[in-house]
């Protein structure tokens, strides 16, 4: 992805939901990007399968599958690589399933669509296996969305996205919703089936503890823009944006306890964003600098990446 | 303030739709009573069967009555029985809307069993009866009574609805916490909410008991000799004027009917708006 | 779990036909005397052209619901009666029975309200959908303005402008009745095509309205449903736009559909009630009228009876149908 | 010393009625008693469907108890008089979840925070109840210049919350339900919010009964922690105790969930189970045998009673059996 920028329209003027956000994903590599709620990381997921609906336009930017230029597709061919190469495991939320019909058609229907000609016995087979593959009973195939409980169903989700065995899989916040034991079963789930395809995870979400145990390199959104970018070991140990460095010591953990450190300030609204760089206000090592210009994403070490001008 | 007036307006342009008609009507009737003589409006007050000329701008039909003293005369008593039944139907609609939704129980499950089941039934067959059984000479209150009768139905179904999703809100709860009597809610947190809905729901109701009214009174049933809109498409009707080509006689209170009708409509619609706009909060 | 969702559905409606009953027998009894009492006794004494079922009648009534036997009792003989679908004699038109005059009446009014509920529901659910559709033609965006205006108009009224423009004007249509004065009925095509042409003008007076209301409702759900999540995850699928169109977004919003067509058939039918008595037409509305008119007691008790009943079946059917386009019904209790 | 609020094997059971078929057992047998005299914070940790909102609005007198009941000062809240309930309503106040659902859009967010100065006559005067307002409003770091007169879709989340917060302390109440008060708040705001919960306990003597889902943060604000399962305690104690040196295999298995926001790789194993379905039967003995990896026969014939392996901690698991079984009662 190359300087995508996203703009909402609203009444009060054009809102960049994300600004010149760029970073590069290797093959079967597990890509995190964590962020508030506001920063863009879902904008910058749905643009990715140009699922972006009015009063949102992609306004500039390339996206490239190896070597496909994604904006450059027709709506039918952008059609067809969605799930066959990039496939989207929704978010946590409850009703990510058609409430009405079968499990088994949901999965069958992209098969057709996709223009995958298999038989009524090998369609069953099919969906047997996808469902064994994510330790589902073949049951399931045959009952409803609401007699599921959440983590089956995104157990559903997960096959319907391994479905094409798809190059690269966007995982939005898939266990936001679900509690703690069954998100590390559904995690998982997901990091088996990715290794069996060999394919690439992008993982969004703002729980910086899954992302830690999860990805191997993880991105920082905050107010639209990617503020660093780095392999995780390197950022839990030593985060380089200042905040990076505020978020996880912000996190609640087990080591030292009753130390509250919140980021002073408020998250900023994306119609009026401060001038410079959008995390001065709240930044403790703010200099003039950082209200005038906007600090350029620049490699500080070989394979991280940070927008700030102390670095 | 009439910058920001017109503003709106422009956003919501059914509501201004709705109130220009219903405004063009009410002159029509204002300056009516002014300039004709309404009691034209009686029989044998003009030469039968004219077709409009100068001293009778909507001619006369075959009673001898002259069709514009009718209109004047006629369209007040069809909109006061619209406005009584709608006003009675949303009064006791609500209340009991009201009182089914918050207190809950056996109460709820009685108003909303009768309330289901009277849906149901068609309401203009029930009027008849009631109409037929009280057959003697019937007054425009009695008319607007009688149409009364049914019109709460509705208004409970909504009214009770919308309770029920504000009922579950936090806000109730936290006033309740802050040491906010049951009545004082009702009247503090949910009334302000509900207004706007309240205020379609009783245009719709208005717009539904003009309709019932007018129904029953082309089958006859309407106080026989009052100059209503309903009365006069009776009597049209009954002599045939249709056939007869006297299409002066029932184009006037066609076109009448049509504009209360649309502007009651583009008023619910714009109500709605209100009440709940699409574009809820930016970003 | 099915079983007792239809169990309830059954009793509501077994509940519909007793409170028409009810309402039969008490509304007219609410201003003390007995009305239909009192129209017999005057019919009796006005003598001259009365003909002289009369007295038969009147003895037969009071036998059934004479002043010395208790309310109760001639409610409960009421009841029996309706039970079998027996509402006595027709007052007018003596000797004939009620039933007789209901039952020529109805086929009229199925013909015709059936056909143009299904038309304009079927067209108006298709036609709101399709305006929802992004993939839809332009030009079907101006369709809405007309269909709003109409939408606000009454069956009836929208009737009398049409018989004047396409009847008496142009005569294009027939303007009255159900079928020519002359034909005489059978089912030969010149007659079937005779009624047809009669039937056109009360339908497209009733389609008209009705199609734009579907049509809007229809437009909302879909609206509505095309911001589920399901909807976009399908998008994110790769699904074709068809289907998404039909199974996902038409699947959902036919749900809320047809509840409100069960909601609306009580209007429906009051309004085509009075399209008949505009146009003549044979069916229950102008029998209705003319019972009105003469005062025919019975007749009126049979028909508003016959109607209440007719529709609390055709909720039923409608209730029945409900689970099998939303599964969650019967596991959710309604 | 009677306690300010108690919960004595309260039970809740929902439906069953002449309509529901299915009855669900919310809560079962759960006793907690909160003294005023020692302002504690106790957690109450427990996944969807531990019963642990239901206690909530147990502990507000919003919902009435099956069996068992909850005292204030000793009084049973189902049988108190009007003038019993203010004083109830004035010494136990709430902060909810959704931050989005507690402001009534028609007011500003002040109508909040006028209403029980108001209802309570807290101030004398107008210029009283401001003062009032604006003190509390600093309290939870907010500056009342840039919140009050705003209405509530002008405030972000986390500034709406700390509103909640205010408002709780306008009361000056000696306890503070706090049910889920950060899950709908963005990390970097939640470490603020607990922090001004933390400070309120600590400064203003308020005991606090914080409700999660997130065993992280009970760690760290909380002095001692109850963990429900289906409605029953599992294990309950010095919250150091607990999250430490964990004794129920289902606090254990919690505590193994959770991923840690930090460098060494522990979470994923490379066991992939297959999901356990739905579980909708109601097992006699122990809710959780069903997923116990050290389940025994004997769990599943009778519920374990809680039993005292520490002096402040007891676990309710048959593996400790051993330890004085105790009467369902809190430390």
């Amino acid at each position: 992805m190359r300087d995508l920028v996203v703009h909402y329209d609203t009444p009060l003027g054009a809102v960049k939901a994300t600004d010149a956000v760029s970073f590069s994903l290797g093959a079967g590599e597990r890509l995190g990007i964590a962020g508030e709620s506001g920063s863009g990381k879902t904008t910058m997921a749905l643009a990715i399968l140009r699922l972006i609906k009015p009063p949102g336009r992609i306004a500039a930017g390339e996206i490239w599958l190896q070597d496909v230029d994604l904006m450059a597709l027709s709506p039918e061919a952008m059609r067809q690589v969605r799930l066959a190469r990039i496939a989207l495991i929704p978010q946590g939320s409850m009703n990510s399933l058609n409430p009405v019909t079968r499990i088994k058609e949901q999965i069958l229907d992209a098969l057709r669509d996709h223009d995958v000609r298999i038989s009524r016995r090998q369609g069953q087979e099919r969906v047997r296996e996808l469902l064994e593959s994510v330790g589902l009973r073949p049951e399931v195939a045959d009952m409803f969305p609401h007699e599921l409980s959440g983590g089956m169903k995104q157990r559903v989700c997960i096959a319907i996205a391994i479905s094409l065995r798809p190059r690269v899989i966007i995982a939005d916040e898939p266990t936001s919703a679900l509690d703690v034991v069954v998100q590390k079963q559904v995690m998982e789930t997901l990091a088996k089936v990715q290794q069996d395809l060999r394919a690439a995870v992008i993982l969004i979400g703002h729980d910086m503890g899954l992302m830690a145990q999860f990805v191997d390199r993880l991105g920082v959104m905050y107010a639209g823009k990617l503020v660093e970018i780095s392999p995780v070991r390197d950022i839990f140990t030593g985060p380089l944006h200042p905040y990076t460095r505020m978020l996880i010591a912000s996190l609640p953990s087990f080591e030292e306890k009753g130390t509250f450190r919140g980021i002073p300030g408020l998250l900023p609204l994306l119609r009026d964003l401060p001038p410079g760089c959008a995390f001065h206000p709240r930044c403790p090592h703010a200099f003039d600098r950082c209200q005038r210009d906007e600090p350029r994403p620049r490699e500080i070490q070989p394979g991280s990446w940070a927008s700030c001008h102390l670095l | 303030m009439a910058h920001a007036a017109w503003r709106y307006a422009r956003r919501n342009l059914s509501l201004v739709v709705g109130i220009v008609l219903l405004g063009l009507l009410a002159l029509f009737v204002g300056i009516g009573h002014l300039v004709v003589d309404t009691s034209k409006s009686r029989p044998l007050s003009a030469p039968a069967i004219r077709p409009p000329s100068a001293d009778h701008p909507f001619g006369t039909d075959r009673q001898g009555r002259d069709l514009l003293a009718t209109m004047v005369a006629g369209t007040p008593l069809t909109l006061r029985i619209g406005f009584i039944a709608g006003f009675l139907g949303v009064g006791v609609g609500s209340i009991l809307g009201f009182v089914s939704a918050y207190y809950r129980g056996a109460v709820d499950s009685v108003i909303r069993g009768i309330v289901d089941i009277g849906l149901t039934v068609p309401g203009l067959l029930v009027l008849i009866i009631i109409a037929v059984s009280l057959r003697k000479g019937l007054t425009v209150d009695q008319m607007a009574l009688i149409v009364a009768s049914l019109a709460w139905l509705n208004p409970a179904r909504t009214v009770r609805a919308q309770v029920l999703s504000m009922r579950e809100r936090g806000y109730v709860e936290v006033a309740r916490l802050s040491g906010m009597s049951g009545p004082e809610i009702i009247v503090k947190e949910l009334m302000p909410n509900l207004l706007p809905y309240l205020a379609a729901t009783l245009v719709n109701a208005v717009s539904a008991a003009i309709l019932a009214s007018i129904g029953l009174e082309v089958l006859g049933l309407g106080p026989i000799d009052s100059p209503t809109l309903g009365m006069t498409l009776y009597w049209v009707n009954f002599n045939a004027a249709l056939i007869n080509g006297w299409w002066w006689w029932w184009l006037a209170p066609i076109v009448i009917i049509l504009v209360v009708f649309l502007g009651l409509f583009f008023l619910t619609v714009g109500l709605d708006e209100i009440a709940n706009p699409r574009l809820r909060r930016a970003i | 779990m099915r079983v007792d969702y239809l169990a309830r559905r059954c009793g509501v409606f077994v509940l519909i036909v007793w409170i028409a009953a009810t309402l039969n027998f008490f509304l007219p009894r609410l201003s003390g005397q007995d009305p239909v009492r009192t129209k017999l006794l005057q019919q009796a004494q006005l003598g001259g052209y009365v003909h002289s079922g009369i007295d038969a009648m009147v003895k037969d009534y009071d036998r059934r619901f004479g002043l010395d036997r208790p309310l109760w009792q001639q409610y409960l003989s009421y009841l029996r009666d309706a039970a079998r679908l027996d509402f006595n004699y027709s007052i007018a038109n003596y000797p004939r029975k009620v039933n007789e005059l209901i039952a020529e009446a109805v086929p009229w009014t199925i013909g015709l309200l059936g056909t143009t509920t299904l038309l304009s529901f079927g067209l108006g659910t298709f036609l709101g959908a399709l305006l929802a559709w992004p993939g839809a033609p332009r030009w079907m965006r101006y369709l809405m303005p007309p269909l709003w205006a109409l939408h606000a108009i009454p069956f009836f009224l929208l009737g009398l402008v049409l018989i004047y423009l396409l009847a008496f004007q142009i005569q294009l249509m027939p303007m009255f009745g159900g079928y020519s004065a002359g034909a005489f009925p059978g089912l030969n095509v010149t007659f079937v095509w005779d009624v047809i042409r009669h039937a056109i003008l009360p339908a497209m007076s009733i389609v008209l309205v009705a199609t734009g209301g579907w049509a809007l409702a229809m437009r909302g759900m879909m609206v509505t449903t095309q911001g589920e999540d399901y909807v976009t995850f399908a998008e994110a699928k790769g699904l074709r736009s068809l289907t998404i169109f039909v199974r996902y977004c038409l699947r959902n919003a036919i749900l809320p559909q047809t509840t409100a067509l069960a909601l609306a058939l009580g209007n429906i039918l009051s309004g085509a009630v009075l399209v008949e008595v505009i146009f003549g037409y044979p069916g229950i509305g102008t029998v209705l009228f003319h019972a009105i008119r003469e005062n025919d007691h019975f007749l009126i008790q049979g028909i508003v009876f016959t109607v209440i009943v007719a529709l609390g079946l055709a909720t039923l059917i409608l209730d029945a149908i409900y689970p099998l386009l939303d599964p969650r019904i019967n596991y959710r209790r309604t | 010393m009677t306690p300010l609020l108690e919960a004595r094997r309260v039970t809740k059971i929902f439906g069953g009625g002449l309509f529901e078929r299915a009855s669900v057992l919310a809560l079962e047998n759960f006793s907690l008693a909160v003294d005023a005299e020692r302002p504690l914070i106790t957690a109450v940790v427990g996944e969807s469907g531990s019963g642990k909102t239901t206690l909530a609005r147990l502990l507000l007198g919003l919902t009435a108890p099956t069996r068992g009941d909850v005292l204030y000062q000793g009084r049973d809240l189902q049988s108190m008089s009007r003038a019993d309930w203010r004083a109830f309503r004035r010494d136990v106040q709430v902060i909810f979840q959704d931050p989005y659902e507690v402001y009534n859009p028609f007011y500003r967010v002040d109508h909040v925070l006028t209403t029980p100065v108001a209802k309570f006559h807290l101030a004398p005067s107008r210029a009283g109840a401001r003062a009032l307002i604006e003190d509390v409003l600093r309290a939870v770091g907010l500056r009342p210049e840039e919140t009050l007169g705003r209405f509530p879709h002008q405030l972000s989340g986390g500034q709406r919350q700390r509103v909640m917060v205010a408002r709780a302390l306008l009361l000056k109440p000696r306890l503070i339900l706090a049910d889920e008060p950060v899950s709908m708040v963005d990390a970097s705001l939640r470490a603020t919010i607990l922090g001004s919960l933390r400070s309120i306990n600590a400064e203003r003597g308020i005991s606090i009964v914080y409700i999660t889902h997130d065993l992280a943060t009970a760690y760290q604000i909380s002095d001692r922690i109850i963990v429900l399962y289906r409605g029953a305690v599992a294990e309950a104690g010095d919250v150091e105790l607990v999250v430490k040196q964990p004794r129920h295999p289902y606090t254990q298995l919690l505590l193994s969930s959770i991923p840690r926001a930090s460098a060494e790789r522990t979470w994923l194993t490379e066991r992939t189970g297959a999901s356990v379905g739905r579980q909708d039967g109601e097992s006699a003995g122990c809710r959780f045998a069903v997923r116990c990896p050290s389940a025994m026969s004997r769990c599943r014939e009778a519920p374990p009673p809680l039993f005292q392996t520490d002096r402040h901690r007891v676990v309710a698991c048959y593996l400790h059996a051993d330890a004085p079984a105790q009467p369902i009662e809190a430390p």
